[in-house]
């Protein structure tokens, strides 16, 4: 990238997700992804440069720049500690910017931690408390985008029931995530079809949890890589791409269905990985899909369908595990949402898939997989491009 | 390393309080400044960070809204850090020597005015064990003096002199807030606000913002007749428990000077964002100053103290020295959190 | 029942969840159920002044009106106004009254509807593009069958009586259609 | 055009409020849970110290500490400021201090309030015990204060 230095994931721990986290602190959350990626990688916190975490708003936890009080537990003392945030692409950002450490050479490994207690509050309200002479939110937050994704149904004529299938499949896929938040092996096409409509055309079975959850990842230079992965015994994930980009949230001219912040970070970060058709190159993605219907949306907006036809490859099932673009094997946001780690795990899933770390949710001989994160007005967007060959 | 430079410092004029204005209005006419300031424009730069935190004014995503003032359209690399502008520059600049920026530009702002400041800071402590208790910023900055003060490592005498060198140099400061000081007599003679500190060892509370830009090589050179280059910088973080750690010294301090080779050379001024007097001691101590150095001339953040603008300003600040020409070498300072838990340093230097 | 309460229980965890490390406490204490959770209420209160153009915008709602922000580049009127094109990031020139009429960009269908001025359900929220505005504004329409409300169809602002009227949002109680022929929705794909 | 005579400053409270939830964990809840028990538990920190209140993580090294000891309900102020300017929320709602306090036992100081009624009965050193609350539920505020040794 850039003639930069070469950066690789060596390390990746997450929490058990769950609604409320009823075993652990604040501290404890983050400590037991800390470890977790720490042990992944056969180093200790003294093994660590730098530390750059990320989180969501700070109303959410009731804490604000929580990131003094953790220092200690997440090893920080003494260190360089940076608190990222950018939305709901916090996750992915912060990811980036720790790989910008290695890749700038003030670092040889680096701890990035993203994390979300949801339990402390509820998103809810910190999304909407009534701030004085503005209009009240009675949609509540899925009323923000629901009104786009019908907007995307009208453009592509899309069935209605594309986004049950999403739902239907990320939840499933969740089953082979130990880690993932919800566990509905009950779950059918009827009972995704037949729960509460919220937002129409977004029914419940459609949304996102609220969770509490964490995730960590050890990123290292070139050698300090080598060196962890001769110890560990797996292989890093290398870093191909990373990019961020960014426009407001209202402008004459915006697509909120399908961002140019979007389009634009999908294809640099696709020329720094040198991948010229993602459709065939890609081998699994991490998609940020809070709402079904984003599935589709996205595979347009990223590239990997022609506008209009995103919904195509979801109807076709070629974002199954079996398919040829297998899309959030973990389980996704819609099995799983602490909201400021939802980027990172992401970003955490794709590095794990070709590290051949993922266990009952991996895609054998994944190559290349890209992370994706998105935030605010569908506004910020944070992507990764990992690879289990050095580039 | 590549070579990096402050090319442009734009910042508020500080005020108690801006309650006409936005956090988009206030912030808006900084950035345009440090664009007029090298006829350049938004097109000209690779990435933006900016630094800000929802808590002071009350504000969910008030970074969202402040986009808005640099005008993203078409789409930026852009990125944002809940903490000083000062960290948003260090993200900058990684972004830079990562090769994938030539230009940045970054702000920093906040409106601390809408809130209750020493109460709204209690946020930011142990949330189970002191946040239910609510102590205010100021007597948890009283705890610190104290602890200097009962060590003999200042006084409330030598704490006035620095609020009264502060406030004096400030006159010739044309963005401070608080300027000229009563004779340090009439200082002392004043009640205490939280014994053992008075308002004058503490710091206006100030709405405001600064805007900072950032350039590699030929680029600096192409903006400025003299950049501001960066030759070091660094920041490191201590304990949060100020119940278990000796208040009086700065570890985090002495590892980011030592790590930004604050002593490989002769520092002609240095910029602390060191909001209670007694901390000027702390950091003057931690950084190894020399009596030579000219500690804020600007008037530091007892002069003005927009929250998470006032690092950034203190790099500004050395910044535009640097290019004026009338210092060669500078150490420039931000904090974040309560008694000085974490600190930036920045060495910053002219040609040759 | 509320939705988002459902899945609020607290977890057993099981393996792969990981707790943090077995302590030991000194005997002596109290036999009752050690502290697992706690409640902290916090409650921080601020003024709020929305800014220069939020209140030109306001104070214009006040005599039921709408106004927005010109664009110095584009001329593009933005609203709500807050002093700044987001396109270029300059100070928008001046306020132009817009409106008050104006076109559904897009819409959805609320099942669930939060606080107290939350009409019943089921009810539309859409994106209104007011008449001269290069960007919507949300709002809730009623007046009509949830079935019939289509992407470009033409609505009209229900002011609530003028002894109610203040600097506010909500002096907009809700939009109904207006009797015109709709706008062809590819027009307002970039003005939602 | 509308005019832009907006010289009238429009303002109105803002209050952003919640009923916190925390989970504590195992160190938190033994220490909350001795205070509702009337005793101060601390933790035997990485290097031999007793850190009180105690910490689930080192807080110098950042290891994971588990050895919690009892510690006493008496101690030393370490430093101390006076609040003058009382606010919503602060434990006491008259004019008090804002100490550390070394309990005896401990080798850290706990952050507080000691009830002193004047800044002239303060100093650094003098000893203080703790004033439980009338109803302990398992809080930082089932300490409602210091009071100076021998006063409770």
């Amino acid at each position: 990238m850039s003639g930069a230095n070469r950066v690789a994931v060596v390390g990746i721990g997450q929490t058990k997700h769950a609604a409320i986290r009823g075993d652990v602190s604040l501290p404890g959350l983050l400590r037991e992804a800390a470890q977790r990626a720490l042990d992944d990688a056969h180093l200790t916190m003294d093994d660590i440069d730098a530390v750059i975490v990320g989180k969501a708003p700070d109303f959410f936890e009731g804490v604000m720049m929580p990131e003094c009080y953790l220092a200690e537990a997440i090893g920080a003392v003494g260190k360089p500690l940076l608190r990222v945030h950018t939305a709901g692409s916090v996750g992915g950002s912060t990811a980036n910017v720790a790989a910008s450490h290695i890749e700038a050479g003030v670092a040889e490994r680096v701890l990035t931690i993203a994390w979300e207690m949801q339990s402390c509050s509820e998103a809810m309200w910190a999304l909407s408390f009534q701030i004085p002479f503005q209009q009240q939110l009675v949609a509540g937050a899925g009323g923000y985008f629901a009104p786009f994704i019908r907007e995307y149904m009208r453009r592509t004529n899309a069935p209605d029931d594309i986004g049950i299938l999403v739902a239907l499949k990320d939840r499933l896929n969740a089953l082979k995530n130990p880690y993932a938040h919800l566990h509905e092996p009950d779950i059918t096409y009827d009972s995704v079809k037949e729960s509460f409509m919220l937002w129409e055309p977004i029914r419940y079975s459609e949304t996102c949890p609220s969770s509490d959850g964490a995730i960590a990842m050890v990123l290292a230079s070139e050698s300090a890589a080598e060196a962890s992965a001769a110890s560990s015994g797996v292989p890093p994930a290398w870093v191909l791409g990373t990019s961020m980009r960014s426009e407001p949230a209202m402008a004459a001219g915006r697509n909120q269905v399908s961002p140019q912040a979007g389009k634009d970070c999908a294809a640099d970060v696709f020329r720094q990985a040198g991948i010229t058709n993602p459709r065939a190159e890609i081998d699994v993605v991490e998609m940020y899909v809070p709402f079904s219907w984003y599935e589709p949306m996205w595979l347009e907006n990223l590239g990997f369908a022609e506008e209009g036809e995103g919904w195509k490859l979801t109807e076709a099932g070629v974002t199954h595990m079996d398919g040829d673009l297998p899309v959030n094997c973990s389980g996704g946001v819609l099995s799983t949402n602490p909201i400021g780690a939802s980027g990172m795990l992401r970003f955490g899933e794709a590095a794990m898939q070709v590290r051949g770390q993922a266990g009952a949710h991996q895609i054998d001989g994944a190559k290349k997989a890209l992370g994706h994160a998105y935030g605010g007005a569908a506004q910020f967007f944070a992507m990764w491009v990992v690879g289990a060959d050095k580039p | 390393m590549r070579d990096v430079a402050i090319v442009s410092v734009s910042q508020s004029t500080h005020q108690r309080s801006l309650d006409h204005l936005n956090e988009v209005e206030m912030i808006q006419p900084v950035i345009q400044g440090a664009f007029e300031q090298i006829d350049a424009t938004i097109r000209d730069i690779d990435f933006v960070c900016s630094g800000s935190s929802d808590y002071l004014a009350g504000q969910a995503f008030s970074f969202v809204m402040s986009l808005d003032a640099v005008g993203a359209w078409p789409p930026m690399a852009e990125s944002h850090v809940e903490m000083d502008g000062a960290w948003a520059l260090y993200e900058a600049w990684l972004k830079i020597q990562s090769g994938h920026a030539d230009t940045a530009l970054v702000f920093a702002y906040s409106k601390a005015s809408p809130g209750d400041l020493p109460r709204v800071l209690s946020r930011q402590l142990d949330p189970y064990y002191y946040g239910p208790l609510w102590p205010d910023s100021v007597a948890i900055a009283g705890l610190q003096a104290r602890a200097m003060i009962d060590a003999g490592l200042t006084s409330e005498a030598a704490m006035a002199e620095i609020a009264h060198r502060n406030r004096t140099v400030a006159l010739d400061n044309p963005h401070a807030q608080v300027k000229g000081s009563a004779s340090i007599e009439e200082l002392l003679a004043q009640p205490y606000l939280s014994d053992p500190l008075r308002v004058h060892d503490c710091p206006p509370i100030s709405d405001g913002g600064v805007a900072v830009i950032l350039a590699a090589g030929d680029k600096a050179h192409q903006w400025s007749k003299r950049p501001a280059w960066i030759r070091g910088l660094d920041h490191r973080v201590d304990s949060h428990n100020f119940g278990a750690r000796d208040l009086t010294t700065s570890p985090s301090i002495s590892i980011a000077a030592d790590k930004a080779g604050v002593a490989h050379g002769k520092v002609d001024i240095a910029e602390l964002c060191t909001p209670f007097t007694h901390q000027e001691t702390i950091a003057v101590k931690a950084l190894g100053l020399g009596d030579d150095c000219v500690v804020n001339p600007s008037g530091g953040p007892l002069a003005a103290n927009p929250m998470m603008a006032a690092g950034l300003i203190r790099l500004g600040e050395v910044a535009n020295r640097i290019m004026d020409g009338t210092a060669d070498r500078g150490v420039a300072h931000a904090t974040s959190g309560h008694c000085l838990q974490q600190n930036l340093i920045a060495v910053l230097e002219g040609e040759g | 029942m509320p939705p988002y309460d459902n899945d609020r229980v607290v977890v057993e965890l099981t393996n792969p969840g990981w707790s943090q490390p077995e302590i030991h406490i000194p005997a002596g204490g109290g036999d009752g159920e050690p502290v697992q959770r706690i409640r902290v209420p916090a409650a921080l209160r601020y003024r709020y002044n929305p800014g220069t153009a939020p209140t030109e915008f306001l104070l214009a709602l006040a005599n039921k009106k709408l106004v927005g922000g010109v664009c110095p580049e584009t001329g593009d009127v933005y609203v709500p106004p807050r002093g700044v094109s987001p396109v270029v990031g300059r100070p928008t020139s001046g306020t132009v009254e817009i409106g008050p009429n104006g076109t559904v960009t897009t819409f959805c269908v609320v099942h669930i509807g939060f606080g107290v001025n939350a009409p019943p359900t089921p009810f539309v929220s859409a994106l209104i593009l007011p008449d001269g505005a290069a960007v919507s504004l949300y709002g809730t329409i009623l007046e009509i069958p949830i079935e019939q409300v289509r992407t470009g169809m033409r609505l009209e602002p229900v002011w609530v009586d003028d002894d109610e009227l203040t600097t506010s949002f909500e002096n907009i109680k809700y939009w109904r259609p207006l009797d015109e022929p709709d706008v062809d929705p590819d027009l307002l794909k970039g003005h939602m | 055009m509308a005019d832009g005579s907006s010289n009238e400053l429009l303002e109105a409270p803002l209050v952003i409020e919640y009923p916190f939830m925390r989970t504590t964990g195992p160190v938190i809840g033994a220490f909350l849970t001795g205070l509702r028990d009337g005793r101060v538990l601390g933790i035997t920190g990485a290097d031999g110290r007793i850190v009180c209140p105690p910490v689930e993580y080192d807080p110098m090294t950042g290891a994971a500490l588990t050895e919690m000891v009892e510690v006493g309900t008496e101690g030393v102020v370490t430093s101390w400021s006076w609040v003058t300017t009382v606010r919503e929320g602060q434990p006491l709602q008259r004019p008090h201090a804002l100490a550390l306090i070394q309990l005896d036992g401990a080798d850290t100081s706990m952050m507080h309030v000691v009830d002193a009624g004047t800044s002239d009965a303060m100093s650094t050193g003098m000893r203080v015990a703790i004033r439980w609350a009338d109803e302990r539920e398992g809080l930082i505020s089932d300490i409602a204060a210091f009071v100076p040794a021998g006063a409770q």
